[in-house]
């Protein structure tokens, strides 16, 4: 009984993650956890929000953050009936369609990119247990560069990058489950001069 | 028993199966598409794994990306619903390869009875009535023209892999015949990837009329009675109800008794189901047998109170069955109607968006199996089934009064959605179907062809 | 059968009754209190007629209000629900002036049996067995104290005008009486307006067993098998089952031969129940009489598949009952939980607020009687019920697994609300209970005496 | 069924029109609870939800801040029932419909004053059928005047007004059926000069 009902509520709180997700962040930076206080969380919210809203030219219908003990959840009103006339509820439902199906690592545009496991799998990060590593951090890999192997179903497939960058971080661990669309290695971008020397 | 059961669905009978996993003090993993990340079954489990894109060949159809994540989170079974890869014979031998249990029948019988040409022969032999018809696969549309003359038109063609509904034609005439002979051929090639028909007589106001049945590992054979799935539009059913209305005992009994008898011949296991065709004099020939659970199991749960994917679950984990064919008594009428996120105005097309108002009906006899909450997106990437409301009642009376009163006081609201519920009131207010003389001609698209050729596999039952 | 009927309550109780109604083709009419415009119960109903303001003494009490809007509606008959005024004789006289049908036991029987002094003589007369104790009304605490010392401690005082758990006291010695008797006779006389009050011996570690009871104006009297309600907190009933667990097949026979025979003895008119005190010796004695439905008939529901509110308003519109006694099976086991907006953590104190979440379970054999939905303000104003979640189980551990599972899926959620779902749980896991070998005392409240005063008549059965 | 459904229908207009209702006829943010020590994080909230209106051009319907014991929420009401400066096709419609459906009670906070009845009974205008009525349209009312009778139960009582004023409208009919809190006599107040007249 414990365990299931610890599970559940472990769930529940994951799920509570990513509505948030979901709902708050398409534009702007996630707050970096854990916030310190509900008024430096809900300043940081108001913030982004505001330039969520001048960069779609429509508010969000609502907004919650959570945090350890911390809560805010912001709602405006249905834009169909509201003031705000220019956004058809096509085109609003098309938008949270994309958002939903963004992905579970659906965060904003940042500076980084991302290597992504292309199935459920296993990530290695060498080609054989005694074998060096594909990429370590620091590294600069070019577009199509091998940079680990997934296996599934008994068969190995080699991970390519699909962008060139500089390895920031090895997200995924060695031998380890990942699941679809889970990131593996996060990419800096490099500036071509620098790429090409 | 399994300590881990991995739910190779979606929607709400992902939810039916994972609950009854829970019940049976079993950790249940579920598995979603993308478009799934929020969807109650995520919810509910004990695990969820992310297994691939929102198109379900990428995801729910996926084997490898399912053998996976059972492999990763320790299931010992894969429970996989209807539909989807419920009645993939190969699925079911890749999950023995990896040690893991496919809850359902053995790969073999799957195989046999998944090719309607072969199951027909098979179920002939063992003495289950079938319609006069080609004996195995036609080889051309002159040999099926010959074998129409023979058999008397209307006929109808249908693909050997399909079922549930599609890849199916009436023909009247024969000059109809080449033409409908090169569509379903092309239309099975393009959905199965099987391009093999076979021909039957057609029967004209029939009834749709199945059993259900219940195999164990140690021999047993028992039926749960039968099903009346009559109303269907396009071949979808719409309405359900157990015991079938207005059958004689005589006929009630033969048709439960060629159903075990066909499971038995075919050395059945788990559940499965036999559909007959129930001409208006009361006879019955064998149109196929699903190896799988049907979507309206839940009609024959509320009158024989078996837990129908709880008993799947401990045959597929060497158990007897927890009931003899003696301890089953069928109590009352269930209806089930299934609630479609579709727009009835606008010939039925799907009708998906962000609910904003989800209240399901309650109370005395009522049950609803949904996967649907409220501020749940129905997405237009699967099929438009919200919710299927069931209710029990000592008559069929009763039990259609209760049912409308249920879909009566059933809240849906939300951008863009419409249901069927206002269509499903007026079918079963319908005198036809009040006087239980309605046929599958009742919603009156019978004379249909084929439907359109969709991604999903449709959930007939 | 009337055309109109008008319920004469709220919650979730008004809505089951509703439900009745329509299925039985009857128009509704709702009341209502200004705290309870949004109801559910006012969005079924046909018709809702808003008659007071929030206290239930000048709406739900209001006997001139409810007679007026049944008067103005055209309703013919009143249904009372539980609480409120569903026991009260002069209501059910006056509505009978008016020309009102009152669904409920004739007015004399309500007030013979109200008087708990006066039912325990009269049935004690019809030969069932009840307490050592008074006979009639105590007419003082000498009286009291020698009464005790010939039946010997521990006694309970009880109020004749009680029930429902409320105006009782323990007594475990002399020494305590006089005290217990003067606040025992207090609480009587501000919550019920009459200080009378009877003594019985008590009996420790008993568990509480009621009957369920249906009779016709054509002379059946039948009983639907029995319910143990023995999870009590403070005498309310917390968890209830049927059919009570582990009795003797003669214990058994012997409780509902008991109930049978005391409600022919009255003249007993509708759908009733007797409640008994059964002894860790499987001993039984009479407790009390409730002319009403019960909060946890649906269990009784479950297991026979009688709509016991149905029959009420046949009953009452003089048709003979819809089963015979042979007729009647108890199948499987049926549990209920009431799931209260209450916080554990406080003392159980009331937890209203806005409902921003609210989930019920669904899927196999679930039931919910529930007249919350999202968006719904539980307030301050009446009892606490938010939901009863009920399950069928072909056994009992099959339905306990089934209740936590259900309970595991409730989802409740908002701003200052709290239930006992936690609470709930924790009460199926109890070794005690999985084994059915509780009592009364298993919440640990049985020896506190009586509850707190308040306005809301109490919601035992 | 149909007029049972069309009632549902009517029924659940009613319930949207008083959400709004209890959602708040007025413009300022309601504080649901007040906070013991939530002075600050009220004032956070404020000032942000301010540059929140700003950005988006429209309030939002609702925002909740907790923090451990501490919670504040605050709904704004729907903008169907706010002054809305470009009002969309669909918004007259809810509008109208929930104008339909709220009966005869949900008028707009005006200046008149409302005798009301205090209990479901039948309302008659005059204390018999050949008697002339208690007031008239026009008429000068003083508080504690009889204005009307209420039956229930067969029970004649007087219905006094509790304010003085200037009878506006007989809004129940005569020896009609009223329900609790039903709007009877509208009265307009009179400035007390002209009351003394």
């Amino acid at each position: 009984m414990k365990p299931e009902r610890a599970e559940w509520e472990r769930r529940a709180g994951e799920r509570r993650e990513s509505d948030r997700r979901a709902d708050g962040d398409v534009d702007a930076p996630r707050p970096v956890r854990p916030l310190p206080s509900g008024g430096v969380a809900l300043d940081e919210l108001c913030r982004n929000v505001v330039r969520l809203a001048q960069a779609t030219g429509a508010p969000p219908r609502r907004i919650r953050l959570q945090d350890g003990q911390t809560t805010v959840e912001v709602e405006w009103p249905d834009p169909v009936a509201g003031p705000v006339a220019s956004v058809s509820p096509a085109a609003l439902a098309a938008a949270a369609a994309d958002e939903r199906a963004a992905g579970p690592d659906a965060e904003a545009p940042d500076a980084l990119g991302y290597v992504r496991a292309p199935m459920v799998g296993t990530f290695y990060h060498a080609s054989a247990p005694d074998a060096p590593p594909f990429v370590r951090v620091g590294d600069l890999v070019e577009a199509g560069q091998p940079v680990g192997v997934l296996e599934a179903m008994k068969m190995m497939s080699t991970i390519t990058t699909q962008t060139g960058g500089r390895v920031v971080e090895i997200l995924a661990p060695n031998a380890q489950p990942v699941e679809f669309d889970q990131r593996l290695i996060a990419l800096e971008p490099v500036a071509a001069d620098e790429d090409a020397r | 028993m399994f300590s881990t059961v991995l739910v190779a669905n979606r929607g709400e009978i992902a939810l039916r199966v994972a609950r009854a996993c829970r019940e049976l003090g079993i950790r249940t993993v579920a598995v979603y598409s993308t478009a799934d990340r929020d969807s109650a079954v995520v919810r509910f489990a004990d695990q969820a794994v992310h297994i691939g894109p929102p198109p379900s060949r990428g995801s729910y159809l996926s084997v490898p990306a399912i053998i996976e994540a059972a492999l990763q989170t320790g299931a010992q079974a894969i429970h996989p619903g209807y539909g989807f890869l419920s009645e993939d014979p190969d699925f079911a031998e890749i999950c023995e390869m990896h040690g893991i249990v496919f809850i359902g029948p053995p790969a073999p019988v799957m195989q046999q009875l998944g090719d309607k040409a072969v199951a027909r022969t098979v179920m002939a032999g063992a003495g289950l009535p079938v319609l006069p018809g080609s004996i195995g696969a036609l080889t051309s549309a002159a040999e099926a023209k010959e074998l129409a003359r023979e058999v008397g038109y209307p006929v109808i063609l249908k693909a050997v892999a399909g079922g549930g509904g599609r890849g199916m034609a009436v023909v009247r005439g024969a000059d109809q015949l080449r033409l409908a002979y090169r569509e379903t051929q092309a239309h099975a090639r393009a959905v199965f990837g099987d391009d093999r028909l076979y021909l039957e007589r057609f029967v004209e106001d029939a009834r749709h009329v199945e059993v259900q049945v219940l195999c164990d590992t140690h021999g047993s054979v028992i039926h749960l009675g039968e099903r009346d799935c009559s109303v269907q539009r396009r071949h979808q059913k719409l309405i359900e109800e157990s015991p079938a209305p207005g059958l004689s005992p005589a006929v009630r009994d033969a048709l439960r008794a060629a159903a075990v008898r066909g499971a038995a011949a075919v050395g059945f296991v788990g559940a499965g189901t036999f559909e007959f065709v129930l001409t208006p004099e009361h006879e019955f020939y064998l149109m196929e047998i699903n190896c799988r659970l049907q979507v309206e199991h839940t009609v024959t749960e509320l009158v024989t109170g078996v837990d129908i994917v709880r008993e799947q679950i401990t045959i597929a984990a060497g158990l007897p069955l927890s009931v003899r064919q003696e301890d089953v008594t069928v109590r009352g009428v269930a209806i089930e109607c299934r609630v479609n996120a579709e727009d009835p105005e606008r010939d039925f097309a799907p009708a998906p968006g962000l609910l904003a108002e989800f209240v399901p009906p309650g109370g005395p006899f009522v049950r609803v199996d949904t996967h649907a909450f409220p501020g749940w997106r129905v997405g237009p990437d699967y099929d438009s089934l919200l919710a299927k409301t069931s209710v029990w009642a000592p008559d069929r009376d009763q039990a259609i009064a209760r049912m409308d009163r249920a879909l009566g006081e059933f809240q849906v609201a939300g951008s863009g959605v419409r249901t069927t519920l206002g269509f499903l009131r007026e079918m079963l207010a319908h005198p036809l179907f009040r006087t239980a003389r309605h046929t599958t001609g009742l919603v009156g698209s019978r004379h249909e062809a084929t439907g359109p050729a969709t991604e999903e596999p449709a959930r007939v039952g």
